[in-house]
């Protein structure tokens, strides 16, 4: 059996002492003993960002990529061997802001993969400017007269977008969250967990608290995740409260299996038969 | 004897030029004719100017032709914008339709009297392509007549064309076969008696040749060099290399996936590359940009990566349907910071086919990226070559295995100290798939050690630099040198060089220049070189071969490339250059004019 | 009184007969014409592709800028100086494309344009790929077995991600397109315009007449642009039914409106004062 | 008499060593002393190891310091990595605290006996910086303890820091600034007579001097020059650039605005600039990749485009925080094609306030873009400089308004005839502004006409590639020539060859090399030449002056990429280099010492 301390390793940690970050690494590693995956056995790609540091800090196969690319390379990785456990994670800079393009991508191409946004509404890494996800009018020493585009709701467009399966979570909610992830990973196609973070070094706004009080699990109210409508409805919420969990899913056609040739097998398990190569020429 | 043609069809796009040009192309080639045939289009779908030149031959072509022997005029544009040029025992046919004709498929922009106006030419074979096709059973086979006609004119006898008819046409049916026959048939007619002067030896002909483009020579390339994932963002004129491998979908096992942008194509590309499977993308400058960034990762992941940038005149948009050479310095410089990578320029569809194989090979052996350089012109023209489809049995894919992994210095006793960077002598390290083994393989864009951790120490970062840089040494071994012909060492010795497409227009003028009496007169001699493998430069080979050697740079961009490449490598200037921006394809006569005057 | 003809001009128009690009452009010219706009007081910027070459064969200022970056320079242009009428004209691929992301932080910023989406589901300058909203399985010639991603939806992700106008438009309901195209512009914020353009050379499937077989107008049923929920729905709705018209306006304060600075004059209006500016440093 | 005092205070991220760092600079700069102050931090937020090196002098600096002669440990690790290089009479501040001590917020990094192991000085001064701040009142002015110490030792007068504590947290209230002093105090006292043995002349000096980094001159230049529009997408060491100019929002007509990406940052910039508003973007290479895209559409449009890249090693990722100097070719050929565009390369602060200045009136007087290369060391330094701030009253733009429009040759009668890119001797086409007059300005990013309509006939785009590279001779004669220095002309001289932000450590190094017994021995002589305003090379005239020159290329790149552009552009080839890839900045001994190696 695989147990979380597993995926421990000893590359010296760099996140500051309280960030929401150490939580989302300790229901990952909870999971991934969950589904008894070793650490050899499971694919990290990682953008540029604290949240995209999280592999470093812990076993695993890694590609930690350019900022705003993981799941652009993810994507490949997953074409060739589509027997890769293949989790991302991301920024909400990294994945709704530089990578915005690839996320919308991604939705549509369904490709099997679980996409993990550590959403602390800010710029981390680059010292705490605005983020796509940031509230408008927050105040931040780039952002002076505060924040003038409306935030970036990754929930509504990926639903808006066809996903198959949207989540948000809560790093001070472990247990839901690491119920989310191993949903996410179970689920066939695109798995979606935004993850509520707070970033104790730049977001004064969005902090533990201010989720703790805000934050209601929509699965304890009955939401049948089923139901798309209501889905996009509970996206649509953000303020007095927030809601979290498991806001849809359906069942779809992951990429894969929608590629004759990657029907039967794995791209890369293929052999080369120059032979027969040249016959088709 | 050598006998050359050079025919010219021009319309409007949307008017089936093209393939008035290949079926052309196709019954020369089974006659075991040469062909070498180029499309010049605009950036639109109906409508403009385009034409096919098609030069055929007896013996190898290597250059496109210029001026026609035969010029097809489908509409007024054509005949207008040719006519100057004509030489006097041009032929011209002329698509002349009698517009008082009660017709409403009448052809408004066909050709009246009025158009030859200035013509040099007196032989003017008029017929009426749509009454024609008309008679025939249908205005879709306008094509068709036009080539009957141009076949009569060029002397091929009728059952050789026929013969490709009912091959060609065979999927869609005895009907249509028959109205394509009689198609021919009326526009072979009526050219009456009405031959060029110059005439072929037409008879069936097996031979081991094929027609084919650079940009399928790539696709092939990729194909043969086990390359299974081509992720791409479609873009002129880089898309016909994905195109080409499209076909083979289903039968060999390949994943053909449109990105979202160009940065998508590359990282896809990328993250394939380290999960295992040989990936390309194809591109053309401007998507080139927003894989510089790509380019960086792959490099300092140490990711294999092949890129094919099909080049066309700039900056920006530029002329999207046109030819250049202007990204030779960009790519080679690319993305921040400086790294190891190969930059390969081939010439003709078969050192393409070579060039791919060879940068698979490459970028693999070293772990670097590689790029290969074609133009809309190498890309798109269509030649005929001796089949060069070597596929080796087994391709080296240079990454270990459980058991070289186990016997490995860089893996101990534990799985997860296998060190994806270790330092070696040859600044190549040992390989390993992610998910493969016991081990773990860990990679990243930030300075690492050799474990592939993040680090920011002084002394590791030189470590690595120079690890990477180390293997420059071997890679510039890797390097053919270019290609230095010349009759003789002589004094007043002046070198035509190239690289790239401009290969054979080169070696044609060089051929012709050879002859000419101007320069015998005046004592001159000619050469050429041309390179093929371009980056990393072995300067110091180099040097000695084309030092005290005037060298007359032949580009097709305006800062003469190369030219500051082989100043930059070897501090040797070059004499002169020959440089043409206009985003058409060199032919040999320009580069003979220009050679001339240059040195007069 | 301007009129539509005021904005014809000489330039060589490089359409296919029968592209929907001309019923659009006709709409175009009739809009700016009843809302008395004289051409040299309208600045297009454009994408590459069909679409973007609209505003070339017609009278205005013109910036023809890249594939997929005409909102951002628009962007720049409006913040630079916003008394300028701005409509972008993109394509599907342009915007959704290669410009997805930028369609993002477009209606995020709200900056106050009026983007035209010529969507004829298909890549028509490059000849014929697939777009992001081609339909699933769709076949072309780069895509053989099919088109293997689910269509992009613009208008849901425009919804989600909160835009302040959005509408579809048919090029084969030219009144209409005019009406929307009108509203778009006398809106103060991000306002889209999706264009249903049929393709003649290279969308077989999505023809003029598959189109008439679909559309319905959903303001002839009464659909209340003000309801965020039905509006969502309605854009979740294609098929055998395809919905236009305007499906959602909200009052919205404009990019220009949230910065300070630009709250009593254009960027390019203030003067220079280098003694001012030396005095501040 | 030079005395020059190096403080180097280390510790980990978030302690905040820089702000004591900045107190003591600021202290020294009302004393009229000379500081030149860098920040070494890692990729994090806290934790780590990061110092700030200080260097102090009663006269102009122009490179910073290397080996401490105080060095304060705030904990271990700084010991650790110092302790092996220190002098002997080096003075070593060290964070003790009494471990034994039953209080929870004693410092667990805190140095002991033990770290002091191998260390070469004795001179040892032990405080315990927690302690004595929760004394003073709080444990966040540790920092401040910790600056009193060093002023202590340092020999200033009390009063001075007092006053400047006062002045700092004036707006803080009274009990802050009490706080404070308190603090400041303990740590002073804690000091007691220690001295460190080289001292400065300590009195309040008004002077006309500022303390400032090539970020913010970058920024306040652009202010300078009417720049409005700043739209960026964070990336170290460039945001700092943008950061110095959010200070005067609300001061000034100016917009910053955060990009989803460099794509649109870039674009934004250009779109701006086309209506009219100078815009300035600021990135580092992985987010230059992202615009090189962008540059060929300013490019093709001849819309005016400055761009800061601020260097730092790569490739990919690379080193997020450090400084190299790698991106230089690249910017001189990025994007696909080639065009004509101005890359300057400021060497201090006071350069960089003016080379930004040239850059936006160069960019707009020939409407190509202009890039200025920092990199992390000069964008981040602190440098006391004479006050640089020269704002002309107005600035030239090189538009059209609507009186010399109608009088241009350009603007025939009717109103849309204005051409955007008429022909000139000069290549610059009048430039107007949309949507301000009766014409209309059309342009595009494909080859166009001179009414910026498509064209892609050929000769247009001869004439057009002509026109946009005919700028380029008057261009070149606006690019200053190197700075060559040499004492005389001599036999057996070497010349330090570098550019932007290496020139102070390269002067530093030649002062120090003239006075130099070896080189003296040997009979060798050196001098410089620094390069700032890089591209387009005037090849010719740069030519006799460097030809016959030794030229040891100084470079913070691993190809030595200066070095090849010289010999690109001239045929001349450098005779040795010293190239520095740890991504720490240069300082003049490393210079010396690898000068003296290399002609040995
Ligand atoms: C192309 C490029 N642009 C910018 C950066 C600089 N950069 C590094 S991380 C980051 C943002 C990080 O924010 P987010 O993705 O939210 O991650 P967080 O640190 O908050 O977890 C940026 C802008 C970069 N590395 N590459
Ligand atoms: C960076 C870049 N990539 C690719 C292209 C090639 N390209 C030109 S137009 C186009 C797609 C056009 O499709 P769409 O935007 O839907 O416009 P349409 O022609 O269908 O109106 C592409 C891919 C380009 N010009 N630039
Ligand atoms: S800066 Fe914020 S996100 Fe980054 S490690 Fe610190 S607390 Fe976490
Ligand atoms: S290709 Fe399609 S979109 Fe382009 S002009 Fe023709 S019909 Fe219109
Ligand atoms: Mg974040
Ligand atoms: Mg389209």
């Amino acid at each position: 059996m695989v147990e979380p301390k597993d995926y421990d390793n000893d590359f010296e940690n760099k996140w500051c002492p309280g960030c929401g970050n150490f939580l989302i690494q300790k229901a990952m590693k909870q999971t991934f003993a969950e589904l008894n995956i070793p650490p050899e056995k499971i694919l990290f790609v990682s953008g540029i960002g604290q949240g995209g540091k999280t592999p470093h800090f812990m076993k695993g196969n890694l590609f930690h990529c350019l900022h705003g690319r993981a799941l652009a390379v993810a994507t490949g990785a997953k074409i060739a061997n589509h027997d890769l456990n293949i989790v991302v994670n991301s920024g909400d800079g990294d994945c709704y802001g530089e990578g915005g393009n690839h996320f919308l991508a991604a939705i549509r191409r369904n490709i099997d993969i679980t996409l993990l946004v550590h959403n602390n509404q800010v710029y981390g890494l680059t010292k705490g400017q605005a983020s796509p996800t940031s509230a408008l009018g927050m105040v931040t020493k780039l952002q002076k007269h505060g924040v003038t585009s409306s935030p970036f709701n990754p929930l509504a467009t990926a639903l808006g977008s066809g996903a198959g399966f949207a989540a948000r979570g809560f790093s001070g909610e472990p247990e839901q969250l690491k119920e989310l992830i191993k949903q996410a990973m179970n689920y066939r196609g695109f798995a979606l967990v935004d993850i509520l973070q707070p970033c104790v070094s730049f977001n004064k706004i969005n902090t533990h608290q201010w989720y703790k009080d805000r934050v209601y699990d929509i699965q304890s109210i009955g939401h049948d995740p089923s139901d798309l409508a209501k889905a996009i409805m509970l996206s649509l919420e953000w303020g007095e409260r927030i809601p979290t969990g498991l806001f849809y899913q359906k069942e779809s056609t992951p990429f894969h299996s929608r590629i004759g040739v990657l029907q039967d097998r794995t791209l890369i398990s293929y052999p080369f038969d120059g032979e027969k190569t040249a016959a088709v020429f | 004897m050598r006998t050359n043609i050079t025919v010219k069809i021009g319309g409007e796009a949307g008017q089936g030029i093209q393939t008035i040009g290949s079926l052309l192309a196709e019954v020369c080639h089974s006659a075991g004719l040469f062909t070498f045939s180029i499309d010049d289009f605009e950036s639109r779908i109906r409508g403009g100017h385009s034409f096919n030149l098609l030069r055929i031959s007896n013996e190898q072509l290597i250059a496109p032709g210029h001026i026609p022997d035969i010029l097809v005029a489908i509409d007024q544009r054509t005949m207008n914008l040719n006519k100057a040029t004509l030489l006097p025992d041009s032929l011209v046919i002329l698509n002349a339709e009698n517009k008082s004709d009660s017709n409403a498929d009448i052809d408004e922009n066909s050709c009246s009297e009025a158009d030859l106006e200035g013509c040099k030419s007196d032989n003017v074979l008029r017929i009426s392509l749509n009454r024609l096709a008309k008679e025939a059973g249908g205005l879709i086979t306008a094509n068709t007549v036009a080539a009957g006609c141009i076949f009569a004119v060029l002397g091929t006898p009728f059952d050789m064309l026929k013969e490709l008819l009912v091959k060609k046409f065979k999927a869609k049916g005895e009907s249509v076969i028959n109205l394509n026959i009689t198609a021919a048939q009326k526009g072979y007619e009526a050219a009456g008696t009405v031959r060029y002067h110059k005439q072929f030896d037409w008879k069936p002909t097996k031979t081991d040749r094929i027609v084919i483009s650079g940009a399928k020579a790539a696709g092939l390339g990729a194909l043969a060099s086990d390359c299974r994932f081509f992720p791409f963002y479609p873009m002129s004129p880089a898309t016909g290399v994905i195109a080409s491998v499209v076909p083979y979908s289903g039968k060999l096992p390949i994943v053909v996936e449109q990105a979202e942008d160009e940065i998508a194509a590359v990282n896809m590309a990328i993250g394939a590359s380290f999960a295992g499977v040989r990936s390309m993308t194809s591109t053309s400058g401007g998507g080139f940009c927003l894989m510089t960034e790509g380019l960086g990762i792959a490099a300092m992941t140490e990711t294999p990566l092949v890129i094919v940038d099909s080049q066309r005149p700039g900056p920006a948009t530029g002329l999207p349907t046109r030819t250049a050479q202007p990204d030779l310095l960009f790519v080679i410089n690319a993305s921040q910071d400086d790294f190891p990578r190969f930059v390969l320029a081939p010439g003709t569809p078969s050192e393409t086919f070579e060039s791919v194989k060879k940068a698979f090979y490459l970028s693999e052996k070293y772990q670097v990226p590689a790029i290969i350089m074609l133009d809309q012109f190498l890309a798109t023209s269509q030649v005929t070559q001796q089949n060069f489809f070597k596929v080796d049995k087994d391709v080296e894919r240079f990454i270990l295995n459980e058991d070289n992994l186990k016997a490995s210095d860089s893996l101990s006793q534990s799985p997860d100290t296998y060190k994806r960077y270790s330092i070696t002598d040859s600044g190549i390290s040992p390989r390993a798939l992610p998910c493969m083994g016991n081990i773990m393989v860990r990679v990243t864009g930030n300075e690492h050690n050799e474990k592939g951790e993040i680090s920011e120490d002084a002394k590791n970062k030189v470590n690595m630099s120079n690890k990477r840089n180390s293997k420059l040494a071997a890679m510039k071994k890797e390097m053919e040198l270019p290609e230095i012909i010349y009759p003789k060492e002589a004094d007043n010795q002046f070198f035509l060089t190239g690289w790239g497409s401009s290969k054979g227009p080169i070696i044609e003028a060089y051929e012709i220049l050879k002859l000419d009496e101007r320069a015998k007169e005046r004592g001159i001699n000619f050469g050429y070189i041309i390179f093929k493998d371009i980056w990393p430069m072995d300067a110091e080979s180099l040097k000695p071969l084309i030092a005290n050697k005037k060298l007359i740079m032949v580009e097709q961009n305006s800062n003469c490339q190369m030219g500051k490449l082989i100043t930059q490598e070897t501090g040797i200037i070059y004499h002169a250059s020959i440089l043409k921006i206009d985003g058409r394809p060199f032919y040999a006569q320009y580069i003979v004019d220009k050679a001339l005057e240059t040195i007069s």
